[in-house]
């Protein structure tokens, strides 16, 4: 049921490899179509094989690779993979139909795409850390190239930007998971192994922060965060949106998946640090969000925050606020993604991201009207407006975390005001105001633009009418998460005991 | 009791009307379906024909919504009331379900909703008969109408607060309607922002009520908030930020200073969206507030600061509306000043007299602002020094205008007075004199700014601009017309559905004062401005405190020079910190490239493993830093 | 002498003007009434005007008379009477600017004859039908 | 006849320094403001076809505002105009007109009236459903215009006047009597508020002027499309100079406002008055809807304190001449109403044009809103030259100081179009679309 969501898309990424190159860019793009299309059925049918009511992993699958190494092919889904894999699924068609039809080089493009897909979505499966770690360096070269071939201005720049930031990221997971199993006293990698593995809590904190910045690079987290805006902004739109939408969230899983679920103990210990730091994140986006003036900076700069809110969550870990995390990162993926789709378009039709040369697109005839009202519902879904997604999901995390760490939760709810005044400052000046005589000739938008706009826009308001689609998948899983996490105070007295037996 | 008779005989109840009760859950979805449908009407779709079908369609929804419930009114009348429960999330431990309180006073008070609704569309007809956009106005006013009715309905704070902000943003697209306008732009986005930051205080109040409370049910917050001071084990502080926190959202729907200013941008939407705005809309705040009095009230801090930013917005607001010159501005600032009042009352712990006050309000404003509306149509300026010696040609919406005041104003009988003198009544017994004053003032120079816009309007000289004024489309007076009637029986509604507690009278000293304020300020007014017989008073007020009035306190600049300031600076700097400082830390060469402005390839030059290590350095400090505790003790 | 209304029937190339006072009912007036100074367009100045635009008027007498009225001004007004005038009122009550030097001109016309002297008025002779506004 | 077009501009005269010379040298040279080339003749002829289409309707249903529907309280039919109104004989068409201007026929347009009869769904639907659908003709803007013309009290000084007379109010109280009579609510009203019904027949006159205006423009519009369906219409002077003549021959034309009631007529305003179209009509419609109007809601704030609005009404220039036609379509833009009535009935070759530029079906609103925006300036060219040729000099005067005085005559003209938001610039170039 698990490998075809891997092993599908790499090997469509092969079929497109060596599809006849006669074929103009609008075929190849509509067989790379089908071929995600297809992984997005085969996740809707693997929806209704999940069962909710299992606490753990479901639908195993094993097989022996390089046992020596303690590296098998293991992987396995629970409600946190499974929104994971959706989210990778969806976004991946997304990306590519937002693709334009004349882009360059289409074959190695897509094929780049569908692998990048494969990876991700097996490293949100794996059930080795081994396994993890090469799926997730996997997708590393990829996105380098997509972003150097087919980006925009500073490509190189940001491309070597984001190769670095990842590889060093990639350099700490691997330490980390590298010292957990070594700690551990065993050679193998797989992750109930790593879970059972009794760690002295201070190895423990010392692994979880080097993991915690390993994966807060990739997040990312601040200060880590500048690869990010320079990356997104010189991505194409559809690249844009795999970074945004999928890669970010490898970090957020990571964190909770290795993080939360390997070191519980230290987890707790440190989950004031955490929560300081999400908010930080969170306002330090925000605020530097309003002084941008290139639309898609201000979105980039939007999703370092709001991945505050998933950390937040995290740090929290209270059923609630775990739900609410997950669920946050799945309807950040959609908002993010529709946001990056919808300023691409502006884009191509407009020929500029400057809020001061934008204006007036709302008018029906002359500007954008449709994009410009999608634009409108992206942005006060992303600024957190009740009935979409993005409100009950930020409310659930805040409601979790409110118990535990008021302070950064109120600090958090005040950075949702701030995400209302850039997002304000942006409708405002590219849909509202007049169009400018001189270069309102823009084209019209066409039914492939709108396609991905509507589905996604579809997605932000039924989730947000009806959130129960959304939550229930993840509420078992953040119960055995949560389950596994002692309190606090329990874990400052193993630590004395701990740290008084080391005098 | 006559009504009771006509009203729900208790035979009918369980049956057909019963049946219309237990479905008042209805009530918002038949706008909302209206607003819906009106997407087949967006410009986008139709080419070859025009967008009025739109309105038509949404009226027939209003009217539905109507009768539904006006049924079930007649149902509830005279009954408990009852709650239905629609469940909406269940998650971990959190339960939302939706609560409906079916009531009298719910239903009773959708029916004023949807009827306002209903007249304000017929109105939008006509006033906006030569616009194109009526499929955004129909399906916005649908969606507050839908907002409203479900606010009345429903009993719990959160899904209040969701409504809320939904119609924020309703608020934001229905300002913005005429985007192509500088000031409606910038004044749909204030609108937006300030009434944002009250949700969001809300919010966080909301977000902390729960742990303590245990529910967001506002009949079960009531019995919770009985039981507080019997057990200590909250601190009065935290009752404080709570109250505190609450009562912010409240501030920023009525426009109560020091958020107040949205109101008068959001006077740059169309009219007909004004009269909605400024009957009902603004009045959601005080709903809410008075349904969470009891919480509020248990925090001395709180009740202080509802009652002095009452008082403030009621004295502040009067005044600056008599300095206007534009017509609608002296309607948005009046309409802040009214709130405050009922702000006074809730802080005075007279909720019944707050909702009675939102009713006549309502009702008076809606229909002084139809007059308007009818006015600046056809006068093509909203600049009271413009106007002029419209009364005989304009009797019509002359005499709607002398109504609206009469009903707005405490003049007997009236629905206004018997407001007001409940209020003032409860003042007394509870001795808080000062307050009575602020009424009192209130009163008096709402009473001035009404008649001073009256005779500025249809007074004194014909104008260029009012030498050629003939009544508007009928689909314009008709509903003003019907809007009087309303007003001038409002006081036997009240009756009947028994506001007016029987202890009042006229002759009673506090009747009397109030009359007397209410005769000083129009009587000035009549002396300044229709009879002409004493000089303007902008002559002979000081210029600076005439200035002062007239631009609000110069709210505008002080907004300005503090919050805008703070966050644009703030963010200047982040911004510079994030390029230059963040940035350059994490990769000096990145930096060095930045500042030099132009890209660089790292790849093939000596920097990528200086690069690297700073990288790496930087990571690891950051990993020291955050397992410093621990490592000394490291077992390795 | 002859008045104002014989001496147009009696000279050459009036005719149209002519039968236009009497479509406007105007030769009453024109003959017993006065003194009046009128500025009489030739047959000529009519024709100058654009196709219909003497028939419609014809065909709407009221409008004619209005026309005409403009043409005349109460009083009697020499040539060398103007010298110090710029304008003169007309009946139609619109003001006919005036210009005697260099040439003699009626607002945009210009006189051919001037001081022509009937029994009830003076007649100046001029190229173009003149108009209000 | 008047055929300025082929006329030379003197030389004798030094070239103008205005702002817009080129435009005056062109008028001198007997041309338009609109530049002379085939695609501009095609755009203006074919918007003027379009246009004449619904003012076919407009004048007619004025008139019967104006004649019938006169204080109806509640005249919620106004716009359903009686067959008898449709029948109506153009006084400027057909067999018997006063003064043939187009050949066809005098009753409605037939284009109108299969569109009343169809609408755009092209289904045979009773009246009230395709007035409901919004599926009809937008009667609003013609009253719009009529309002522009009745607010700015000062462009028609000897109508209002009138207005103002004791003849008038005489004239008008039979009338209110005998359209009231056995109505005692409605008299009882009259005899409270005299001046409020006074004030609607007022306005009621202005409805029968505007109308008499456009039953003369229909017809002129109609035969200058057929003269370019001929060939017989080649360039814009041509067109302009066709203006010109048709203003002069129909100058004369009686404006007055008669009442119906129960089959007797009430002369509120009676044609001896001597009101012209030229005077009363043609020049204070030009004035109050070409240049002036009222600032669109969706482009201005009323609001007093930001003084968008000039407090003047001569400093107000909001017409079709200054309009913003790009967010046609939006809300707050009046103009899309006419913009709309003239879909209906484009020429092909004009939807033709359209299709190749913009977005071809897409914004065809603001296309032909500019292709009007450019026929207005040329017929505000024609109002100049008629009103040149009527109170100035030929353009051959011999005499220097006629030319220097038709000179100043242009450009005080072209002052007007100084104004930033004035779109004189914009139509020289064809890029404007």
């Amino acid at each position: 049921m698990l490998s075809p969501l891997i092993w599908f898309p790499i090997a469509g990424a092969l079929l497109m490899a060596c599809l006849p190159a006669k074929l103009n860019t609008a075929q190849v793009r509509g067989v790379a179509l089908a071929i995600s299309g297809a992984v997005v059925l085969w996740t809707i049918g693997l929806f209704t094989q999940f069962d909710l009511s299992l606490a753990g992993f479901q639908m195993r699958e094993f097989m022996p690779w390089l046992p020596m190494l303690g590296l098998n092919y293991d992987v396995a889904v629970d409600g946190l993979s499974l929104m994971m894999i959706a989210l990778n699924s969806l976004l991946t068609w997304i990306a590519i139909y937002s693709s334009a039809k004349t882009t360059a080089r289409p074959r190695f493009f897509y094929s780049l795409i569908l692998l990048v897909s494969g990876g991700v979505a097996g490293a949100f499966l794996a059930q080795n850390l081994l396994l993890f770690f090469l799926l997730f360096e996997i997708e590393l070269v990829p996105f380098y190239l997509l972003i150097s071939i087919w980006g925009g201005t500073k490509r190189e720049y940001a491309a070597t930007k984001f190769l670095l930031y990842t590889a060093i990221a990639g350099i700490l997971i691997f330490a980390a998971f590298v010292g957990t199993v070594w700690l551990g006293g065993t050679l193998d990698f797989s992750y109930e192994q790593a879970l059972s593995a009794q760690l002295p809590i201070s190895a423990q904190v010392v692994l979880l922060s080097i993991l915690l910045v390993g994966f807060g690079i990739k997040i990312p987290l601040i200060p880590f965060h500048t690869w990010l805006p320079d990356t997104y902004v010189s991505a194409s739109p559809p690249i844009a949106i795999l970074l945004g939408g999928v890669l970010a969230k490898l970090g957020t899983y990571g964190i909770f998946r290795f993080g939360l679920g390997l070191f519980p103990e230290a987890w707790s210990l440190i989950s004031p640090f955490l929560a300081v730091w999400a908010a930080a994140s969170v306002m330090y986006g925000a605020i530097t969000a309003i002084a941008q003036k290139d639309i898609k900076r201000m979105v980039a700069y939007s999703s370092i925050g709001h991945m505050g809110y998933v950390m937040l969550g995290g740090a929290a870990f209270t059923e609630l606020s775990i739900v609410g995390a997950i669920s946050q990162m799945v309807s950040h993926g959609l908002i993010l993604a529709l946001l990056f789709h919808l300023v691409g378009v502006v884009e191509t039709k407009v020929g500029t991201r400057q809020l001061d040369q934008l204006n007036g697109l709302m008018n029906p005839l002359r500007g954008l009207p449709m994009m410009s009202a999608l634009l409108v519902l992206s942005g006060m879904a992303s600024a957190g407006i009740p009935g979409l997604v993005g409100f009950i999901t930020e409310f659930l995390v805040f409601q979790g975390s409110y118990s535990v760490f008021p302070i950064q939760t109120l600090l958090c709810v005040v950075g949702t005001g701030l995400t209302a005044v850039y997002f304000v400052i942006l409708i405002n000046r590219t849909c509202f105001g007049k169009l400018d005589n001189e270069r309102a000739y823009y084209d019209k938008v066409t039914g492939n633009e709108r396609a991905p706009a509507l589905v996604l826009a579809a997605l932000v308001v039924v989730l947000g009418l009806q959130p129960n689609w959304l939550v229930h998948w993840s509420e078992t899983t953040s119960r055995s998460l949560v389950a596994a996490v002692p309190m606090a105070q329990d874990v400052r007295i193993a630590l004395q005991a701990d740290l008084g037996r080391l005098d | 009791m006559v009504g009771a008779d006509i009203f729900a005989p208790n035979s009918l109840t369980g049956s057909l009307t019963g049946f219309f009760a237990q479905t008042s859950w209805l009530i918002p979805c038949y706008p909302m379906l209206g607003a819906a449908f009106s997407i087949f009407w967006s410009p986008a779709l139709i080419r070859r024909s025009g967008p009025r079908p739109v309105g038509y369609l949404n009226l027939l929804m209003t009217v539905v919504a109507l009768t539904h419930s006006s049924l079930a009114f007649v149902a509830m009348w005279h009954q408990p009331p009852q709650f239905l429960q629609l469940s909406w999330l269940q998650v971990a431990d959190l339960n939302l379900t939706l609560p409906l309180e079916l009531s009298a006073l719910t239903l009773g008070a959708s029916v004023v909703v949807t009827v306002l609704n209903l007249l304000v569309q017929v109105y939008a007809i006509g006033y906006l008969e030569m616009d194109w956009g009526w499929g955004r106005l129909y399906s916005l006013l649908a969606l507050f109408e839908a907002g409203l009715t479900a606010l009345v309905l429903c009993d719990s704070l959160f899904f209040s607060y969701i409504l809320l902000e939904i119609l924020t943003l309703g608020t934001y697209l229905i300002v913005g309607f005429w985007f192509n306008q500088s000031l409606v732009v910038t004044g749909a986005r204030d609108a937006f922002l300030t009434k944002r930051i009250g949700d969001l205080i809300l919010l966080m109040g909301v977000l902390a009520l729960y742990p303590l409370a245990g529910t967001w049910n506002f009949s079960e917050l009531a019995l919770w908030a009985e039981t507080v001071p019997a057990n200590d084990a909250i601190a009065p502080l935290t009752l404080s930020l709570i109250g505190v926190a609450l009562v912010w959202g409240p501030v920023s729907k009525c426009a109560q200073f020091p958020l107040h200013l949205w109101l008068d941008e959001a006077m740059e939407g169309p009219l007909p969206t004004t009269i909605l705005r400024n009957s009902v809309v603004v009045a959601t705040g005080a709903w809410v507030l008075v349904k969470l009095a009891p919480v509020i009230l248990l925090s001395p801090v709180a009740t202080g600061m509802v009652v002095v930013i009452g008082s403030v917005s009621a004295l502040g607001g009067s005044l600056i509306a008599a300095a206007q010159i534009d017509i609608k501005r002296v309607m948005s600032y009046l309409a802040s000043a009214y709130m405050g009042l009922i702000f006074v009352a809730v802080g005075s712990a007279q909720p019944e007299t707050a909702l009675m006050l939102v009713l006549t309000h309502a009702i008076a404003t809606a229909l002084l602002l139809m007059a308007v509306g009818s006015l600046i149509l056809n006068v093509v300026t909203q600049d009271l020094t413009q106007m002029g010696g419209l009364w005989s040609r304009r009797p019509i919406t002359g005499l709607s205008f002398l109504v609206g005041i009469a009903g707005l104003v405490a003049l007997p009988p009236f629905g206004g007075f018997w407001a007001l003198l409940n209020l003032l009544n409860d003042l007394v017994d509870s001795g808080q004199w000062w307050l009575v004053a602020v009424v009192m003032v209130t009163n008096a120079v709402a009473g001035f700014a009404l008649m001073r816009m009256f005779g500025l309007a249809f007074a004194g000289k014909v104008t260029p601009s009012t030498t050629r004024a003939a009544e508007p489309l009928w689909l314009m007076v008709l509903p003003m017309v019907a809007m009087a009637g309303f007003t001038l029986h409002l006081p036997l509604v009240m009756k009947q559905a028994e506001l007016l507690p029987n202890n009042l009278s006229l002759v009673s000293p506090m009747a009397i004062g109030l009359l007397a304020s209410s005769a000083l300020g129009l009587g000035v007014a009549i002396a300044f401005y229709i009879l002409e017989r004493i000089t303007r008073p902008e002559k002979l007020l000081p210029p600076l405190l005439n200035r002062l009035l007239a631009y609000d306190f110069y709210t505008p600049k002080v907004y300005q020079f503090t919050v805008i300031a703070l966050v644009d600076k703030l963010s200047q700097l982040t911004d510079w910190l994030d390029i230059y400082v963040v940035d350059g830390l994490v990769n000096l060469v990145g930096s060095v490239s930045l500042f030099g402005g132009e890209s660089l390839k790292y790849i093939n030059t000596g920097r990528m493993q200086f690069y690297v290590f700073v990288m790496a350095a930087v990571s690891l400090a950051l990993g020291l830093y955050m397992s410093l505790y621990f490592l000394p003790k490291l077992p390795v | 002498m002859p008045s104002i209304v014989d001496i147009a029937v009696q000279t050459e190339g009036f005719s149209t003007l002519v039968a236009a006072v009497q479509a406007a009912g105007l030769v009453e007036v024109l003959a017993t009434g006065g003194p009046f100074t009128v500025f009489a367009p030739t047959d000529d100045a009519f024709a100058k005007l654009p196709p219909g635009t003497v028939q419609t008027l014809v065909d709407n007498p009221p409008q004619l008379a209005r026309i005409l009225k403009f043409h005349v001004v109460a009083g009697c007004w020499k040539k060398d009477d103007l010298m110090t005038q710029h304008e003169l009122n007309s009946l139609e009550s619109s003001p006919i600017p005036i210009r005697v030097s260099p040439i003699f001109e009626v607002k945009n016309a210009t006189v051919l004859a001037a001081d022509i002297e009937a029994d009830n008025g003076i007649i100046h002779v001029i190229d173009n039908v003149i108009l209000m506004g | 006849m008047i055929t300025t077009a082929d006329k030379q501009a003197t030389t004798s005269l030094p070239p103008s320094n205005h702002e817009f010379a080129e435009v005056v040298h062109r008028l001198e040279a007997g041309g338009s403001m609109l530049p002379d080339n085939p695609e501009n003749l095609k755009q203006i002829i074919g918007i003027y076809k379009a246009y004449a289409v619904p003012m076919d309707f407009y004048w007619r249903d004025l008139l019967y505002i104006a004649e019938h529907v006169f204080l109806n309280p509640l005249p919620a039919f106004k716009y359903f105009i009686s067959e008898k109104y449709l029948n109506r004989p153009n006084a400027y068409a057909g067999d018997n007109a006063d003064l043939r201007i187009w050949r066809g026929e005098a009753d409605a347009h037939p284009e109108l009236r299969e569109f009343m009869a169809q609408g755009e769904r092209k289904r045979k639907l009773p009246r009230l459903f395709h007035h409901l659908w919004h599926d009809r003709v937008n009667m609003e803007f013609a009253e719009a215009c009529m309002l522009a013309m009745f607010w700015h009290e000062d462009i028609n000084p000897t109508f209002n006047a009138y207005l103002e007379t004791d003849e008038y109010r005489a004239n008008s109280d039979r009338a209110i009597r005998a359209y009231f009579k056995g109505n005692p609510v409605m008299l009882g009203l009259y005899k409270l508020f005299p001046d409020m019904f006074l004030e609607q027949v007022r306005r009621l006159s202005y409805y029968a002027n505007l109308g008499l205006f456009w039953e003369v423009m229909a017809p002129v519009f109609f035969e200058m499309s057929d003269l370019y369906d001929e060939g017989k219409m080649t360039t814009v002077p041509e067109a302009m100079d066709f203006l010109v003549n048709g203003i002069f021959a129909v100058a004369g034309r009686p404006i007055y406002h008669h009442v119906y009631i129960d089959g007797e007529c009430y002369e509120i305003i009676p044609k001896s008055q001597g009101f012209t179209w030229l005077y009363e009509a043609a020049l204070p419609y030009v004035e109050a809807v070409f240049y002036r109007t009222a600032p669109f809601r969706g482009t201005k704030s009323y609001n007093a304190q930001a003084g968008q609005v000039p407090a003047d009404q001569k400093d107000f220039h909001y017409g079709i001449l200054y309009a913003d036609v790009f967010p046609v379509g939006s809300a707050g833009i009046p103009p899309t109403l006419l913009m709309q009535d003239m879909l209906h009935f484009l020429p092909d070759y004009l939807i033709e044009l359209y299709q190749q530029h913009g977005r071809g079906e897409d914004d065809m609103l603001v296309q032909l809103g500019i292709t009007f925006q450019r026929s207005m300036y040329n017929v505000t060219s024609a109002v100049i030259q008629a009103l040149r040729t009527a109170l100035l000099y030929p353009l051959d005067d011999s005499n220097l100081d006629h030319l220097r005085a038709n000179r100043a005559f242009f450009e005080q003209q072209m002052d007007r179009f100084k104004r930033p938001e004035a779109r004189l610039r914009d139509i020289q170039s064809q890029n404007y679309r």
